[in-house]
């Protein structure tokens, strides 16, 4: 596919299409593909696509999308979610990007596959469903679905919500089954409210706010963050004490409530490995359930469930006078 | 329950100009009394309440955030409470999921005739706070002196 | 002093549920009783005499055994007030006493007749002491 | 920083009884950029404010805290002090320590560190004050009133006559109102007619009043002095310029089992109808689900009738809109539902009826031609029982938790006409209390039972029941201590009365304040009494709460003297505590502009200067004519580019701080 | 159709004719009425203080039971019926009470106010429907003027027992017209009867039964049908010298049903 895709860009840059393109590059690992952006046909030679670009290209177009010539941008089906709610929001403008909506049948976690026991990996390809790993010791076989990223693993289907042309084979193939995607988030519920506590304690209190989460999130893309703005009244100082990194994390969910598209990032770049998507993932229930079915990015021009509203929506009470559990 | 004699909730009431804050003058005018621990901040309406409000409210100490708006259907803006209701109602949930005791945020509709209703509102909000005790999960403890 | 026992107001009022001090003194309940021409009190006096902690007198009157509870005044007062219930608190109070029975088991035997249904018994059994 | 100034009032003892005010003024001194505090006595007297004047000029003060009653009092009051004295109005905050403090609590300690606390809450707030600017905004010179009863058709009269428009909408096929229906009026028992219609003819001759009857309001959008109203005219299949009003129609109208709603549903009317003989407009309507031709297509007997042609059975409901200035809710009332209130056997039987109904069969254009007949059997009756506060003063659920203020006076009024006219009948009225507090009305009521002989017995009814063709009334004569069983012939119910059932939508269209009986709530209770707090809402007659027809009359003009004040200004200065945006923060991302209930903020395209970096952006701009100043966008707003002026995040965020601290 | 059968003491002693004909009915009407085993006194009258826990628990365990059975209660004794009615609705709505109550019962799953109470006259008019009664009629009661006595449990207060208007019922009224008699309307249908002090002071019984008595009389009634032993022992104890005939109304049902 890796060539395929190679091949129809080159095109593009020769026909004047467009005058740039997203997509990734080896990075210091060949397990860690980066974004990048490239200015010609000859740029792309070193483009890769594989089992390890996991990241979402649509924030970047953000600040590369200049009005001078189209971008093209490779979208995986899940990123196009987030290219349309940053349509929605008029952060991006779709006559400045071509989209190829790329194939994906999902992102590896190499963390996962070291925690099989093997070791000293040096290289991995495919083979159907299998992943066949090359190590200093030999090679070694494992299935890929059982080292699919966190992300992947409550994946949106194989379907593009936008493109401009598709390199893909299983458009038409339903989604996986996605009943799993709220099981972590009901087994907190269902804890007591200490056990909750201390779950978050435990896990906030790891984040070294080095914004990751923040700079990697497709909703989070204020100019400025609110965090970061000292006429805010709120912008963070040195990290003193606990209640700081919730109040970021609760805030930062809330901004992004009702425009999250589950997209996972979040969680995928936390050097702590803090389990950050559940906190989106709570909005995302709860809007669910109290107001209606909702998927950020679906279409372009949804209304978000925090800027409408029904007569006869839920009460607040209905929370505070929930039974204790 | 144990309740701590010595304890002193610190509660905030954010009340939107034209129904709630004008039915705690009500309650005023009217003499009904609720306790000295809730302080009111005027708001034009319960949709101004940002949760970092609520947020900054309890990191600085407070041990209850209360929110009061017009009824449903009365804001004087005319939609301003469907989004506070909204917002307010995801937020605590949040908090719950978060292990914080829901008892500390709470939103009421109070209208500028239901004096009655604001002291009765209140009264009951402060005796839950004192029920729950000091807010030690959500506190900043370099704020306490 | 219009007060007699404050106290003995609280009492009646907790355990009939009644704030009596909601009464406005229409005497809808008083127009509507079923036995009024055989109390000494009447529906309204009760209510306004429990405001105002005038137990005593209610307790030694005959009035408390001519309420049929038969709840219409429950149902047309109002102002929400239960008069029947404060007649029951009432009568609940005196019964609670040493040696207040308004029926004691001795008289039981000689009241009944073969086709008198176990409620009338209750009825008149439970004014018996507890 | 700010050099703030602290004002801590007595008023009297309402807030000195409970409050150390010196312990206050001590207490703020110590606050960060107060530099001066005091207390006085009454602070809004003209001492105390030349206390304030005085010390921003002596301390050069940049901001004013007055410690004081509810901003809601006399926010005003200091702001235009601070502003004699050459300080931005805007630079005066209030801290409540009399409603929200003195007047709740009891300990004087916890008292005062409360009011310590508020004050320190009100100084960390103006700390962040910026003066702010009124901008201005013109005004329609137009009045809205809703409602054609006394109320709306005095109202209107007066507005007129200053020399302004005036619409009214009437949802009725005529205006005239409740008053239209009484027969006579208390305490002078004047002709109920004679003295209402004089004033709908003016209505109807007046060249600045515009009449739309048979109409309702749709959907109001805008603010004060820029009110833009959609009036539904629904169809009355009858051309209103052609009508002239003879009733040749109505008498051949084949379809005559209408209710007469005017008449209470007593008797029956013809699907073409004029509601009585001086209606304003004196013209037909159909009443298109009781027509012949309109349910079968058959008949059209009136077009053939009409003379002038004015039959139109294809006219459809017209939609007008129309821009106001003012607008005066003027909705009335109506009698509460009886179903309830069974014990009374006013669903059962037909003697039993509602006092309105009595007004009926009293009139003479009534169903009985004025006589006083049972409607059984159209026969005189012996006795009438009058029953007060059915429904008033009920907490019960089954009725009204308010006293319905006119029953005591009509029902006085009833028993006197009935014993004047025929003084052989017994006439009963069994009350709780009469209240008669208006001028002449106690001796009014007295009248009734010196001189009319009218039986006032304290206590209520219990029961009504019907007993060998006539009725019985079982009731309490509380004063003897008595159950009565008395006879009777025809029971009258004065029946308590509610607020229009168009009250609570027309009042979510307008943005008014309505209390849970559905009465409109008015901006003060005394001082305000005719103004919702919404600006540019004016109150007139019973929507406000019940009232009797001097009061309402009086109300009205005085509503109408608000309206003409507002109308007569060529300019309002608008609320300076509107939205804001920065655009070097705005993401341009519409959010906000989804919440704005005024579309207030719309996008543009700008070049922006950030930090050196030039470029052409989408970023919100808040119109400030619309902006009402709610909040919602600031919300909405993830990286705080919208704030709200008077009221920004770091001022609130402020406020918490100094309460949490 | 299935429901928990809750009789009462009375309907096993004094008023078996209100039981057997309650039952020979809902089999001709196709009901299935279950008895549980073990049930005991609902209390027969209801506690009014507030302070009265012990009184009402054995009218709980009635209701625990039927809730565990998933099934509704019907009842036909009036007395019965306003026990369990209120008593389910104290366990609903006074949270004070239905803690006191579940903490003496120990119960394994707290009670509630789960269960559903319905009398007799209810099931008929909304479970049956009275036109489907009016088919299955086999012989019609032509002719007969019979007058409803409601007496008072049934009825009131009426927020609670939510039975009927309190002052205007028709459900027993309609129930005549379904088996083909004639209802006859009288206002002191709903007045007490006296019957609660009916074996305590004859003279005021006697009084207040009368008065219902005559009024039906009055209003040219030929028969009184009740669904309470009490007011059917009072009525017919204590209603006069010339007082009409008073049943059960299920007697009435299983005549015309021709099951009696």
């Amino acid at each position: 596919m890796q060539e395929v895709i190679k091949k129809r860009v080159k095109e593009l840059f020769d026909n004047n299409t467009i005058v740039r393109a997203i997509g990734w590059e080896n990075g210091e690992f060949f397990y860690d593909h980066t974004p990048a952006v490239f200015d010609s046909a000859a740029d792309m030679d070193v483009f890769v696509y594989d089992n390890f670009c996991a990241s979402n290209l649509s924030k970047y177009l953000i600040n590369h999308c200049a009005p001078e010539g189209k971008t093209l941008v490779l979208l995986k089906p899940c990123d196009t979610y987030s290219f349309n709610q940053l349509l929605t929001e008029h952060r991006i403008n779709k006559d400045n990007i071509y989209i190829i909506g790329i194939g994906c049948d999902g992102m590896v976690d190499i963390d996962k596959i070291r925690a099989l026991g093997i070791k000293g990996i040096t290289k991995i390809t495919q083979n159907g469903d299998e992943l066949v790993i090359d190590t200093m010791y030999g090679e070694k076989k494992c299935k890929k679905a059982d080292v699919l990223l966190e992300k992947c693993l409550s994946c949106k289907g194989k379907k593009h919500m936008i493109y401009d042309e598709l390199i893909s084979e299983n458009e038409d193939e339903m989604p996986q089954d996605a009943s799993k995607r709220f099981d972590l988030v009901n087994e907190l519920e269902n804890m007591t409210s200490e056990e909750r506590f201390a779950f978050w304690q435990n896990e906030l209190s790891k984040c070294i706010r080095c914004n990751a989460c923040r700079n990697i999130c497709p909703a989070c893309s204020c100019r400025k963050c609110v965090f970061d703005n000292s006429a805010s009244g709120v912008a963070s100082k040195a990290n003193a004490d606990s209640f700081e990194e919730k109040m970021f994390h609760i805030i930062r969910a809330f901004h992004v409530a009702g425009r999250c598209t589950d997209c996972g990032e979040c969680t995928r770049v936390c050097p702590q490995g803090i389990p950050l998507h559940l906190l989106n993932r709570k909005f995302i229930k709860d809007i669910n359930t109290l107001y209606g079915e909702y998927q950020a990015g679906e279409t372009a021009d949804q209304r978000g469930p925090l800027t409408d509203y029904t007569q006869q929506d839920v009460e607040p009470t209905f929370i505070s006078d929930k039974e204790v559990k | 329950m144990q309740v701590n004699s010595e304890f002193k909730p610190k509660i905030v009431a954010f009340c939107c100009n034209w129904c709630s804050y004008a039915g705690a003058d009500l309650a005023g005018s009217s003499r009904l009394s609720y306790p000295a621990d809730v302080k009111i901040i005027k708001v034009p309406c319960s949709c101004r309440v940002n949760p970092l409000f609520v947020l900054r409210a309890f990191e600085k100490g407070a041990d209850g955030v209360i929110i009061c708006g017009c009824h449903p259907g009365d804001c004087h803006y005319s939609t301003g409470n469907y989004y506070a209701r909204r917002r307010m109602t995801l937020l605590f949930s949040m908090l719950d999921y978060l292990g914080i005791e829901k008892g500390r945020t709470r939103v009421e509709w109070v209208s500028a005739a239901e004096g009655v209703k604001f002291s009765t509102v209140m009264n009951n909000f402060v005796s839950k706070i004192y029920q729950l005790g000091e807010n030690v999960k959500l506190g900043d403890l370099r704020c306490r002196k | 002093m219009v007060h007699k026992s404050l106290e003995q107001a609280c009492l009646i009022m907790d355990r009939s549920g009644v704030d009596t001090r909601k009464c406005m003194m229409c005497g809808k309940c008083s127009a509507t009783c079923p036995a009024f021409d055989e109390m000494d009190y009447h529906p309204h006096q009760f209510v306004k005499m429990v405001t105002e902690g005038d137990i005593e007198s209610l307790l030694s009157s005959k009035s408390l055994w001519k309420c049929l509870s038969c709840f219409a005044c429950v149902e047309r007062c109002p102002r929400g007030v239960e008069p029947a219930n404060v007649v029951e608190a009432l009568r609940v109070t005196l019964l609670r006493r040493q040696g207040e029975n308004y029926i004691t088991a001795d008289d039981i035997p000689g009241l009944l007749d073969d086709k008198l249904p176990q409620q009338a018994i209750v009825s008149a059994f439970r004014k018996y002491k507890k | 920083m700010q050099k703030i100034g602290v004002f801590v009032c007595w008023c009297g003892s309402n807030i000195a009884a409970t409050v150390d005010v010196a312990e206050v003024v001590q207490a703020v001194k110590t606050q960060p950029g107060v530099a001066f505090a005091t207390d006085y006595q009454y602070m809004c007297s003209e001492a105390g404010q030349s206390i304030i004047k005085n010390a921003i000029k002596e301390h050069d003060l940049t901001g004013i805290v007055v410690c004081s009653c509810s901003p809601r009092m006399h926010e005003a009051t200091f702001r235009k002090t601070a502003q004699a004295a050459g300080l931005n109005p805007y630079m005066v905050e209030i801290a409540n320590i009399r409603e929200h403090c003195s007047w709740i609590h009891k300990d004087k300690n916890e008292a005062t560190q409360k009011a310590i606390i508020l004050a320190n809450a009100a100084v960390a707030k103006v700390n962040l004050n910026a003066p702010l600017v009124q901008g201005e905004s013109s005004v329609t010179k137009r009045a809205l009133v809703i409602g054609g009863g006394i109320a709306g058709i005095q109202t209107a009269l007066d507005i007129a006559e200053a020399g302004y428009e005036v619409d009214i909408v009437e949802k009725e096929p005529t205006i005239g109102g409740k008053m239209a229906q009484l027969d006579k009026t208390f305490p002078t028992l004047d002709c109920s007619a004679c003295i209402l219609t004089p004033k709908m003819v003016d209505v109807a001759a007046n060249e600045n009043i515009t009449l739309y009857t048979y109409s309702e309001v749709e959907q109001v959008k805008g603010f004060v002095g820029n009110f833009s109203v959609t009036i539904k005219k629904k169809a009355r299949y009858v051309k209103e310029d052609l009508c002239t009003g003879c009733g040749e129609c109505m008498s051949k109208c084949p379809s005559k089992k209408g209710k007469d709603e005017f008449n209470c549903g007593l008797n029956n009317r013809t699907a073409i109808n004029i509601p009585f003989a001086q209606a304003i407009p004196n013209v037909a309507y159909i009443d298109a689900e009781q027509c012949i031709k309109f349910k079968t297509g058959k008949c059209g007997l009136c077009e053939k009738t009409c003379s002038a042609n004015a039959i139109d059975y294809n006219q459809k409901d017209e939609i007008i809109e129309r821009e106001y200035g003012a607008i005066v809710m003027a909705t009335g009332y109506e009698p509460i539902k009886l179903d309830k209130f069974d014990e009374y056997q006013y669903s059962k039987h037909p003697d039993v009826i509602t006092s309105l109904e009595l007004e009926r069969i009293m009139n003479a254009a009534g169903p009985t031609g004025g006589t006083l007949l049972k409607m059984s059997d159209k026969e005189h009756p012996h006795s009438v029982t009058f029953i007060q506060c059915v429904g008033s003063r009920d907490i019960s659920g089954r009725g009204k938790p308010y006293c319905s203020k006119i029953c005591c006076m009509y029902t006085a009024k009833h028993a006197m006409l009935i014993r004047d006219k025929y003084p052989d009948v017994e006439v009963n009225v069994f009350y709780i209390d009469v209240r008669t507090p208006g001028k002449n009305f106690d001796e009014f009521y007295r009248r009734a039972v010196e001189e009319y002989g009218v039986n006032y017995i304290k206590g209520q009814v219990g029961k009504v029941y019907e007993k060998d063709g006539h009725l019985v009334v079982q009731a309490v004569d509380l004063i003897a201590n008595k159950q009565l069983v008395l006879d009777t012939d025809m029971v009258v119910l004065a029946t308590a009365i509610e607020p229009s059932k168009t009250a609570r939508d027309l009042a979510s269209m307008l943005t008014a304040s309505i209390d849970t009986n559905d009465f409109i709530t008015e901006a003060h209770p005394k001082l305000r009494p005719v103004e919702s707090p919404t600006a540019g809402i004016f109150l007139s007659g019973v929507c406000q709460g019940p009232k009797d027809i001097p009061e309402t009359v009086s109300q009205a003009g005085a509503a109408a003297a608000k309206v003409i004040g507002l109308l007569a200004k060529d300019k309002l200065l608008t609320n300076p505590c509107v939205a804001h945006s920065d655009e070097l923060l705005c993401n341009g991302c519409s959010q906000c502009e989804k919440v704005c209930p005024y579309g207030a903020i719309s996008y543009i395209d700008k070049e922006v200067n950030d930090h050196g970096v030039r470029e052409t952006r989408r970023v919100a701009q808040v119109n400030e004519a619309l902006c009402q100043g709610c909040g919602a966008c600031t919300v909405t707003c993830p990286s705080g580019a919208m704030d709200l002026k008077g009221f920004t995040n770091r001022q609130i965020m402020a406020e918490v701080d100094a309460i949490c601290k | 159709m299935i429901y928990t059968y809750y009789p009462g003491c009375t309907l096993k002693t004094k008023a078996k004719d209100l039981d057997l004909y309650a039952r020979k009915s809902a089999t001709a009407l196709g009901v299935t009425l279950e008895e549980p085993e073990d049930w005991q006194c609902c209390g027969a009258v209801y506690p009014l203080a507030r302070d009265e826990i012990a009184t009402r628990l054995s009218a709980v365990r009635t209701l625990v039971s039927a809730r565990d059975n998933k099934r509704a209660v019907v009842t036909v004794c009036s007395a019965c019926h306003h026990v369990l009615v209120r008593v389910n609705d104290d366990m609903k709505n006074d949270a004070d009470m239905r803690g006191k109550v579940n903490r003496y019962l120990e119960l394994e799953n707290e009670y509630g106010g789960e269960t559903e109470v319905i009398h007799y006259l209810t099931m008929l008019r909304d479970k049956i429907g009275f036109d489907e009664i009016k088919k299955k009629v086999v012989k019609p009661l032509e002719g007969k003027k019979i007058a409803a006595y409601y007496g008072c449990m049934l009825l009131r207060p009426s927020k609670i027992m939510a039975f009927d208007d309190a002052e205007n019922p028709t459900i027993i009224e309609d129930f005549i017209k379904a088996l083909g008699a004639e209802p006859v309307i009288y206002p002191f249908r709903n007045e007490c009867c006296g019957g609660y002090v009916t074996m305590s002071d004859k003279s005021l019984a006697k009084k207040a039964a009368g008065k219902v008595m005559a009024s039906a009389k009055d209003n040219g009634a030929e028969l009184i049908i009740t669904a309470c032993p009490l007011c059917m022992y009072n009525l017919d104890a204590n209603g006069g010298a010339d007082k009409l005939p008073v049943r059960y109304f299920t007697e009435l049902l299983a005549e015309a049903l021709d099951v009696k």
